[in-house]
């Protein structure tokens, strides 16, 4: 699958943050936003993920069967974690709701290090092993494009590495990304866009 | 549908896991409906008159005090967000919450119903009828209350909101409720009350789900 | 302004210290259990064969022995909980918290039972289940209050807060039972002429009184027992939870 | 003197600009009234007899109701926090919020009584009873209120559990409340109940601020 | 006034976070609290405020007068901003509420900067500059110890070099502070406190 926006305008309210935005991604290709705080970046996310509606320009996603569900997986500032639901429950909620395409539970659970808590109550979780969890979801339902906003928020160093493997991999089996951060993420060749420079 | 059963089986398991939720929506009930005696006077007879237009104002503001917890959790930890990016449709999800919202706030209510009927000093015969009426007319409550959820989800403090829009709307549920209960024209019209009620209740839960998932698209972010 | 929170052990806070607690509590469980099976069985032969029946009521008098041990514990756990929230906010003592916790359900069950058996009495005697009489009436709101209370634990995720904002609300509570309780017998008897259904207390001859006061030790021990067990259950069920979430903790991240 | 006028101004500041609260909740406490006639069927009689009870009732909601937005905001902006080390005791800007929830949830139900009443068919001599017990009961409800948020204010997602705490603790202010309205026992019952109102309404005033500014610093953090 | 905490732990729900912490200092004197996420810096300041209970230990405030009200101001994540409130009137809150013993309103504004927004509904504020108003309330009312819980969040570098001269200006006025943050401060002479080595 490949990602084409042109002309892509983004904003809240009516107004435009970041407007006349191109996007080309093809298969096995990651993109970085970056800019400073309040430029657009999670707006633009939004937007991608068809969250928000854009303000002009078109956004397609090319070769994807749209029989087989939604094409993209979000992964914003909030977790989609509650309290009072096992580690192990809350992902095999997902995976029942999104289809399970993707790894097993335990493999998911395992591949973040988080198999050890799987039968713990998510509330107790801290926040960096909440992220860990949010990631495990976009393991076990496989879609062609993540869209991660300050995916290394909360994480610690393990963590960071542990990002960096899951976004290659992602890539090297032909998955698009696209990735808002302020930090250093260990992924080589990501192409990077920078928004609200002029501001 | 495996999708769907998650989510039931999730939110059932949140609401008995959950923080005595359930319970105190039952005692709001109960609460309600017994603190009218100390308004009108522990008149027996009049008690017994009002006694099933009380059971149901209890059982409707209970239930729409319980809206408020029905989506605005998923809202805040982002679960509704990715509701809107899942396999299946945002109505189909909406579809199992009414279910849920039926189960886990009506339900109760119905059981509890029995206690405040018999303080209220209700004949067996109309207590019977009551629970009928509220068994076939909640549904409806739950259709517009997910429905009033929807439409207040996106307004951070809307916690009275969606009871205020939802009860004009329902006020029609509460007339074929209580009229299927004291037939004042007699059993006839107590049996059109109950099929009307019936009808209100499959119309609103068939529609809802759609009307509740439009809502939340063009309301969100 | 100083704050000074170094821990002095004083030989209550030894025998009420959670391990403490549990092991010295362990030796009294049983002894509890068969006093209170002996008090019962002692109590339901009275009761049931060596009372006479009422010449009104007949051999429904016998509610009585239950109806009236269990309305009056009702009152009694609301009393052991005060003292208890008194421990929290005064001593800070965990154990104090344990017990409050404990006493609540406690509590409700006995209202409940004294609610249920009373209305099953009426309904032979004065030919409904429910009047709002001023005792009946009070009793019902004391069952609101222990729900709320319950309802209150159950929000809660931290449960040392939550001792000690519900100990605020036990003590205030304590305060507003006596005005609930005026007030509600203020308002019927205003409203309805005193129903006159039940024997005074004094007169009632011997043969019903020592049966009567057998079980008002029967379930006071029962009260005790149950306190006991459900004190031991939360302390363990405490410790799980602690080793819980330092697991979580130490799973990295 | 000055940071206690200062909170009161604040407070009643937020309540005017903001967001139409203050009609949501004029607008519960109506509709809760109104649904009456429906759930007990038109009976003119019938409902001027239970009037009274039932604008009583549907204040006693509607200021319960009113109850999740009296801390929680100021919890969570951090304004809370900051209360507790401010130089003003704790119990002293509570004091000036029980009096801030006076002003802002039971003012304007007072204000929207009438129209109730005229829903209802109250005669204007009870109606002006009504109004009055109204006047001395609610602070009571008020105060009791204020110590019922501040012990659920640590709570995430404690909307309904105030007024189920507190309902139960009111209820001598309903019996009274009621009492001073439609006299069974005469005009001398109703002066008792009114002078036991107002005993009620002084004491609850007087010491909720120290039980509140306790759950808080006890509950807090 | 000095700062004396000695044996002191600080903890959640029971749990310690951080224990037999000695804290001493002298008027003048500042300390920066470091430490990974989750060490219990947030914690500490909170029981130094007095705000959460010690789990052990004692603080003591030597010298200092508790008739003319609390010793310490304490900043924390949030605020206490509030929308639909103008900033000049939540100044003129919080200075009514603590007492008028510092600047006036218009020059603690001038001095953070938000002179022009005086008249502007707080809620229309960006993060920062709620942060600056946050900052106005300390200097509305004297106090003697500073208690600031990452005070450069959100705030830019015109924004930083602001929070380290009101800070300098503090501590020589005989102030005491204790910062807890993850950032740089320009302050000169700042002691620093690292908690949770070990972990
Ligand atoms: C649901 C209904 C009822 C409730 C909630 C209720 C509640 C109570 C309460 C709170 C007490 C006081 C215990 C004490 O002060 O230590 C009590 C005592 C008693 N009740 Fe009931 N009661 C109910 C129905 C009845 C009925 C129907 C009868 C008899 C026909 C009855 C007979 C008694 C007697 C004989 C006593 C003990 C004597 C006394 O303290 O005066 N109760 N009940
Ligand atoms: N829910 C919302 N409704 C309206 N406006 C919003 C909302 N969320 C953010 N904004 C505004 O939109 C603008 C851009 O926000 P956005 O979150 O896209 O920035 P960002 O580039 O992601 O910044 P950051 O680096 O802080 O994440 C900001 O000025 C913000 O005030
Ligand atoms: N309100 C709370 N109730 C219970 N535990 C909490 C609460 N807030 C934080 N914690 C726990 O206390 C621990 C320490 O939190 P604290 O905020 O003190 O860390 P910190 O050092 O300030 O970290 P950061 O650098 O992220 O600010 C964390 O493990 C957290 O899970
Ligand atoms: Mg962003
Ligand atoms: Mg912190």
């Amino acid at each position: 699958m490949s990602l084409v926006a042109e002309g892509l305008a983004c904003g809240r309210g009516g107004h435009a943050l970041a407007a006349d935005i191109a996007i080309a991604l093809a298969p096995g290709q990651g993109l970085l936003l970056r800019g400073p705080n309040g430029a657009g970046k999670s707006t633009l996310l939004l937007t991608l993920a068809g969250l928000l509606p854009p303000l002009a320009g078109s956004i397609r996603y090319a070769g994807h069967d749209a029989e087989a569900g939604p094409a993209l997986h979000y992964c914003g500032h909030r977790n989609g974690v509650r309290a009072r639901l096992g580690v192990a429950q809350t992902l095999d909620f997902w995976a029942g709701l999104n289809g399970r395409t993707g790894l097993s539970i335990a493999a998911a659970l395992e591949e973040v290090g988080l198999a050890g808590a799987a039968g713990l109550d998510a509330g107790y979780l801290s926040a960096g092993q909440q992220r860990r969890l949010a990631l495990a979801r976009l393991l076990v339902t496989r879609r062609p494009l993540w869209l991660l906003d300050e995916p290394s928020a909360a994480l610690d160093t393990a963590g960071q590495a542990l990002l960096a493997r899951l976004l290659a991999d992602h890539l090297a089996r032909n998955g698009l990304a696209v990735i808002a951060t302020h930090d250093a993420i260990a992924v080589p060749d990501l192409s990077v866009l920078t928004l609200g420079e002029a501001a | 549908m495996n999708g769907f059963s998650g989510i039931l089986r999730r939110e059932l398991r949140l609401a008995l896991a959950g923080g005595g939720d359930m319970l105190t929506l039952v005692l709001f009930f109960v609460i309600t409906g017994a603190l009218v005696p100390f308004a009108v006077g522990p008149d027996r007879e009049l008690l017994a008159r009002i006694a099933p237009g009380i059971v149901w104002i209890a059982a409707f503001l209970a239930m729409l005090m319980g809206l408020d917890r029905l989506l605005r959790p998923d809202r805040e930890d982002g679960t509704l967000a990715l509701y809107r990016l899942a396999d299946l449709p945002l109505s189909a999800i909406l579809a199992a919450k009414v279910i849920v919202h039926w189960l886990t706030s009506a339900l109760p209510l119905i059981l509890a119903a029995p206690f405040l009927a018999l303080i209220l000093g209700m004949d067996p015969q109309t207590f019977w009828r009551t629970l009928l009426s509220l068994l076939l007319g909640t549904p409806a409550l739950a259709a517009f209350g997910t429905f009033g959820a929807a439409v207040t989800v996106a307004i951070r403090r809307g916690g009275l909101l969606a009871p205020i829009l939802i009860a004009p709307l329902c006020v029609p549920v509460l007339i074929f409720g209580v009229g299927a209960i004291s037939p004042l024209g007699g059993p006839d019209q107590a049996g059109a009350a109950l099929l009307l009620l019936a009808a209100l209740s499959l119309m609103a839960c068939a529609l809802s789900p759609f009307a509740a998932a439009f809502a939340i698209d063009w309301g969100e972010e | 302004m100083t704050i000074d929170t170094t821990p002095k052990m004083r030989w209550w806070d030894r025998l009420a210290h959670p391990g403490q607690f549990l092991a010295w509590t362990g030796y009294l469980v049983w002894p509890l259990i068969i006093l209170t099976a002996l008090l019962f069985a002692l109590g339901l032969y009275f009761a049931f064969f060596n009372s006479p029946a009422d010449y009104q009521m007949g051999d429904t008098v016998r509610i009585m022995y239950v109806h009236v041990p269990s309305a009056w514990l009702s009152q009694f756990v609301y009393g052991a909980m005060a003292v208890s929230a008194l421990g929290t906010l005064v001593w800070r003592h965990p154990m104090a918290d344990v017990s409050m916790k404990a006493a609540a359900p406690l509590g409700a069950a006995f209202t409940a039972m004294a609610l249920f058996t009373g209305s099953m009495w009426g309904r032979p005697t004065w030919g409904t289940f429910w009047e709002w009489d001023g005792r009946m009436t009070s009793t019902l709101v004391l069952l609101f209050i222990y729900l709320g209370i319950i309802a209150l634990w159950r929000a809660f995720d931290d449960q040392l807060r939550a001792a000690r904002v519900i100990a605020v609300f036990t003590l205030v509570g304590a305060v507003n039972v006596p005005i609930i309780k005026f007030s509600v017998d203020w308002w019927s008897t205003l409203h309805q002429p005193a129903s006159v259904f039940r024997a005074d207390g004094p007169t009632m001859p011997p043969s019903l009184l020592i049966p009567l006061f057998i079980m008002f030790f029967a379930f006071t021990f029962l009260f005790i027992t149950l306190q006991v067990v459900t004190m031991r259950t939360e302390v363990r069920r405490r410790r799980v939870i602690t080793l819980e979430r330092k697991a979580a903790r130490e799973t990295g991240a």
